[in-house]
């Protein structure tokens, strides 16, 4: 049993978790009423990572995700208005609109996007840390992709490149078990993922994903390994995501009893036990907890809606960069929706 | 040629000056010239064209004559055999 | 005035990038200890050392990512994919995250780095190893696409387009590095936005670039013999294409002849056909015509890749049929 | 019925996982709905009792079908999220104006060096156009049919926006109709009542303005007493058979070509900034075809011609401009122009200069009118002669001088 953190900080973990999983499921709401269009792929089950992962970064580190990002990026900071506004294709989107779900970016938190090839922001995220390493900065990259990724060459360049040249990334691999539709057993000969970076002499672990204390404890592990003797360090997260791969799948590559089983170790639920055991807090913190979320969600919906879509005229910009220091000045002011 | 076989005749020649007459009503009382926007080259023409299908030759002092249909018809039968 | 090697010129180029900004590093394979494939950055490792000369394994999706990552972070990579033909390897990287990264974040990231990779046939090395595909990359927007020819480009438009904020590709065709030419003291960077008339003429215009830059000067020395006064203009970007010079010229000379060794399905002569269609129409006296290499896999035998590749005889031909055309 | 995806429109609900009275909670399963990609489990938004099941199993209704009514746990009705027409939606497709990338300022350009390999000369400024001779705008189409037919594409006025020659203006002005036969006009009754804007209008239309925009016209009119010549006429009619009969349009005819050869300036083309003389005088002869428009096919060398020559010539060209069958040539070669309007009783005409043309000559109706004769006071018939000419090609004194020549040839019709 892990040792318990303090309930003010389980309440964050507990917090931060609730408001990704309410989160997305007003998304799916707003996506069966038309309002989000596209792809959504949701996160829900695999909170625990997201929150763990991100909470032993700081401000400087920068992330590398993919198209199922939008847990990261809550835990990360940025802000749930203008990550709806994204959903919603409007210019107060974090990416003005042009992203969508599948590609949040932040410049003031070093986010540096969804990516919606599965295993490109493998390179980008080494590039990264080779900048920093050259540039002698103690930062870290940490870049986070699903089992299904590590069928990708790029994972195995981008593994012994980080590995060889000893750059300080921070491979997040968070196994949900299916990539999509295919079962990881009938996509990996080896399926012990953490196992693979041995091949590249790269520290590995494999960790509880349900668990977000562990999740965290890991991930601070890492991350402080990183900064003291740099090379890359690899985790291996074993999650479950509870929803479909993305909206319009019916899921007939898996049964509900998997499903139930994997909810019974919900990490919310498990956290949940956990301080009840513990008697740092109980069902009572968990509702009090969820109708702030459910206030902040109503706020980031308004917000959303009442934002305006990007001038046609504004289509080829950035096409090229303008003045590309200022061009972060371009990101759009949160704008306060009127009470 | 009895009087509807001169009609026909007058048509014939008129049609061959002015195609798109054809399938018009035309109005037997009325001037050929103003109804068909005949000038002066094609009322010739059409002369020369009634010569060569009845034999009569119309003088220009007789123009004045064979300004509608029924003038025709009229100054033909009166120029003709009487009909046999 | 100096008599050097177009690959000199190119490695004088990243030398005093090298010398002047300390973000800027080589990347590529076999970059450093073997002094690189077209032997351009020879002696740099020993100048410069491994930090900046970087010799990567053969990943060139991953190093190639790389290079975009650490322009991200603040670094102005020169990446050298050894030639066109294994840049298909990294085409992901390029097209979807170099391009798209500055529009799709709404303006956030820029990606300001520098590939540099050979181009074209010629030397006997068969299909995989003879593409002139410059014009792909063209197509994309976000991309910009320029191919020195000269040696004062060589040595002019690395230092441009390492200022430029966004990714530039470098095509240097791999016939023209032994090339030896004059290059002026005090050369600096060359401008990367405008086209240049190479070789003023009358009768008909040679659009072209690159490796097929000199073959075309040659076949334009033949026909002055007969009176046929040929203006030569080399292309030098291929995006953005400098339309405005383009245009000047067809509207004086009225005839033009595109000679590219890509092929013409879909290629850059297509799209330069295509422009001068829409804005030159009324100034033409025959239809555009095109000169580039035989659609098929570029052969090993002598005889068959000189046959598949345009050279100076078929310019001339060319040129010679144009201008007794009129429609 | 939720939408799961852009492209799914319907959904066949298979079975209800609740019935009226249920209480629901939040991400409760309700119901399972068959899409294209098989079953799918449809979880409710809201805390609320199940009022009314509205649609029963195994009916396929569209996305947005309200599937079932809900009371709120307090009683009231609950307003489940409908799918709305969502902003995200592609906006109604408003025209995309896309400037074109602005192209980023260029590094200072320094002076680009010759490279030597093989000699290049240094790229010498571009040799600069002989006074912008504006070129004029001619389809290559256009090119290739003038040349095939032998058109002077001078002589065509283009129609095309900004004035381009199409290959429509070329045929148009070879005289061909645009159809190979010339197209059966519709019978009166049913004649479109505005003038369909055929090729050849369109055609006409550009030519007069055409000339009204470049030919400064100046215009004089003189009555001419046309007795003598139609007595002669008349005569000479008497005595000869229908088929050698003469109209007095030939006698015209003849008479403006005698009186252009005494009148140079006022036969010829102006063209390039200069007046083009004709050392024969080509009559072209306005002929207005019945369906609408009108052509002016050129009577060559007529001068000199004999009358009854003369007459056959123009009886021949009537009819094939009436059949559509006149040749380029005779179309394009008039050196000056006659309007005879006489046989709509119009007393005078001011016509419009064909271009390139310099002057047309126009005749109203015969009319009878009192006449002074040798201070005798008589009734004659006569006829309004108008000159419209080019000022820039000839002054009013030449014009003056070519009525009166007219008018002298037509009082002694025997030397025509």
């Amino acid at each position: 049993m892990r040792p318990l953190v303090s309930r003010a900080h389980a309440l964050d973990l507990l917090r931060a978790m609730v408001r990704i999983s309410r989160f997305e499921e007003k998304c799916a709401e707003l996506y069966s009423a038309t309002e989000i269009r596209g792809f959504l792929h949701l996160y829900i089950g695999e909170e625990a990572v997201a929150v763990g992962v991100m909470n032993a970064l700081t401000p400087e580190d920068a992330i590398v995700a993919t198209y199922r990002e939008h847990g990261h990026a809550l835990a990360r900071g940025i802000d749930m208005g203008r990550v709806m506004a994204e959903m919603l294709g409007r210019q107060e989107g974090v990416s003005r609109g042009r992203g969508g779900s599948m590609h949040l970016f932040d410049a003031a938190t070093r986010f540096y996007g969804g990516n919606a090839i599965v295993g490109g922001g493998l390179p980008l995220a080494v590039g990264l840390a080779l900048a920093d390493k050259m540039l002698g900065r103690d930062r870290v990259t940490c870049c986070i992709f699903g089992e299904g990724a590590v069928a990708e060459g790029e994972f195995h360049e981008s593994m012994n490149l980080a590995a060889l040249w000893k750059l300080p990334v921070l491979f997040v691999c968070e196994n949900n078990l299916y990539a999509m539709g295919t079962a990881l057993d009938r996509s990996e000969s080896q399926i012990d993922i953490h196992a693979k970076a041995a091949n590249y002499g790269m520290p590995s672990e494999a960790i509880d994903g349900m668990d977000v204390l562990e999740t965290e404890a890991a991930a601070q592990r890492a991350v402080a390994q990183i900064r003291v003797a740099p090379g890359p360090v690899f985790l291996e997260f074993r999650t479950y995501r509870f929803r479909a791969h993305s909206m319009f799948d019916a899921e007939l590559y898996r049964d509900k009893a998997e499903v139930e089983h994997w909810k019974e170790r919900g990490p919310v639920k498990t956290l949940v036990e956990r301080l009840e055991a513990a008697e740092l807090g109980n069902h009572d913190d968990l509702g009090a907890i969820e109708t702030q979320v459910d206030a902040e969600i109503d706020a980031a919906v308004a917000f959303a809606r009442a934002g305006t879509l990007e001038p046609i005229g504004d289509l080829t910009r950035f096409v090229y960069a303008e003045e590309a220091q200022n061009a972060r000045l371009a990101v759009i002011p949160r704008v306060e929706p009127s009470a | 040629m009895n009087a509807t076989q001169l009609k026909d005749a007058v048509l014939e020649a008129l049609y061959s000056v002015a195609p798109e007459a054809e399938g018009e009503p035309i109005n037997p009382g009325a001037s050929l010239r103003d109804q068909l926007d005949i000038d002066s080259m094609d009322f010739l023409n059409f002369l020369v064209a009634l010569k060569d299908a009845v034999g009569v030759e119309v003088p220009e002092a007789d123009y004045a004559q064979v300004a509608t249909l029924d003038d025709c018809v009229r100054y033909l039968t009166a120029r003709l055999p009487a009909a046999t | 005035m100096t008599t050097i090697t177009y690959r000199e010129a190119m490695r004088q180029a990243i030398r005093a990038a090298l010398q002047r900004d300390p973000r800027v590093f080589l990347m590529g394979e076999d970059v450093g200890r073997y002094g690189g494939s077209f032997a351009v950055s020879k002696g740099l490792l020993a100048e410069f050392g491994e930090e900046r000369i970087r010799d990567t394994p053969l990943s060139e999706s991953a190093f190639v990512g790389a290079g975009i990552g650490a322009a991200l972070g603040g670094m102005r990579p020169i990446v050298e994919i050894m030639t066109v033909n294994f840049s298909l390897l990294a085409l992901d990287q390029i097209v979807n995250n170099a391009a798209t990264l500055c529009h799709m974040s709404g303006g956030q990231f820029n990606v300001p780095v520098v590939i540099r990779m050979a181009t074209g046939g010629g030397r006997q090395l068969a299909a995989q190893h003879s593409h002139s595909l410059e014009g792909w990359y063209a197509h994309v927007p976000g991309l910009r696409v320029v191919a020195p020819a000269t040696i004062e480009d060589a040595f002019g438009m690395l230092p441009s387009a390492l200022e430029k904020p966004d990714p530039v590709l470098i095509f240097e065709h791999a016939l023209l590095y032994n090339m030896k030419g004059e290059l002026p003291d005090g050369a600096g960077p060359t401008d990367l936005d405008r086209a240049v008339i190479r070789r003023p003429g009358r009768d008909l215009t040679l659009l072209t670039y690159g490796g097929s830059l000199f073959k075309s000067l040659e076949a334009a020395a033949t026909l002055a013999n007969d009176g046929i006064e040929a203006e030569v203009i080399d292309l030098r970007t291929l995006r953005p294409l400098d339309d405005e010079t383009i245009m000047g010229s067809v509207s004086r000379t009225r005839r033009v002849l595109i000679v590219d060794e890509g092929w013409k399905s879909g290629s850059i002569s297509a799209e330069i056909s295509a422009r001068i269609m829409e804005q030159a129409f009324y100034d033409l006296d025959a239809p555009v015509a095109r000169l580039c290499s035989a659609e098929v896999p570029i052969p090993y035998a002598a005889h068959l890749e000189r046959a598949a590749i345009p050279q100076v005889e078929n310019i001339v031909s060319y040129a010679r049929q144009l201008v007794a055309r009129n429609v | 019925m939720p939408s799961l995806g852009a492209d799914m429109e319907s959904g066949i609900l298979i079975e209800w996982l609740v019935k009226p009275g249920d209480r629901v909670h939040r991400g409760d399963i309700v119901a399972v709905v068959e899409t294209d990609k098989g079953a799918i489990e449809i979880e409710i938004f809201e805390d609320a009792i199940v009022a009314e099941l509205l649609v029963a199993p195994d009916t396929e209704v569209a996305v947005g079908t309200p599937l079932a009514r809900l009371d709120k746990v307090g009683g009231q009705p609950v307003i489940a999220a409908a799918p709305t027409p969502a902003a995200t939606r592609t906006p109604p497709a408003q025209p995309v104006q896309v400037t074109t990338p602005v192209r980023p300022a260029p590094v200072q350009p320094t002076a680009l060096q010759p490279v030597k390999a093989p000699p290049v000369q240094r790229p010498a400024p571009a040799p600069v156009q002989p006074a912008a001779e504006m070129r004029r705008k001619i389809s290559p189409a256009a090119r290739k049919h003038a040349r095939e037919y032998g058109v002077d594409l001078d002589r065509v006025v283009g129609t095309g926006d900004g004035g381009v020659v199409t290959v429509a203006d070329v045929e148009q002005w070879r005289g061909v109709a645009a159809a190979a036969a010339p197209a059966p006009i519709p019978p009166r009754a049913a004649r479109p009542t505005a003038p369909e804007t055929t090729a050849m209008r369109r055609a006409i239309a550009a030519a007069m303005s055409r000339s009204k925009r470049e030919i400064p016209h100046y215009y004089l009119a003189h009555t001419i007493d046309l007795e003598p010549a139609l007595r002669w006429l008349e005569g000479r009619n008497a005595a000869r058979p229908i088929e050698q009969r003469l109209v007095y349009g030939a006698l015209l005819l003849k008479a403006v070509a005698r009186a252009a050869t005494q009148v140079p300036a006022l036969n010829g083309y102006w063209r390039d900034g200069a007046f083009v003389g004709s050392d024969t005088v080509d009559v072209g002869v306005v002929i207005s075809l019945r369906g609408g428009g009108l052509a002016a096919p050129a009577l060559h060398d007529v001068t000199g011609m004999d009358i009854d020559v003369l007459m056959t010539a123009l009886k021949d060209a009537t009819e094939r401009a009436r059949r559509g069958r006149l040749k380029s040539s005779e179309l394009t070669s008039a050196t000056i122009t006659v309007s005879s309007l006489g046989d709509t009783g119009v007393e005078a005409v001011y016509a419009v200069i064909h271009p390139p043309q310099v002057a047309i000559v126009g005749f109203g109706a015969v009319v009878s009118r009192p006449w002074v004769v040798d201070d005798g006071l008589h009734i004659r018939r006569v006829i309004t002669a108008t000159l419209a000419a080019d000022h820039r090609a000839s002054d009013g004194h030449e014009g003056a001088r070519f009525l009166a020549a007219l008018a002298r040839h037509l009082s002694n019709p025997e030397a025509l």
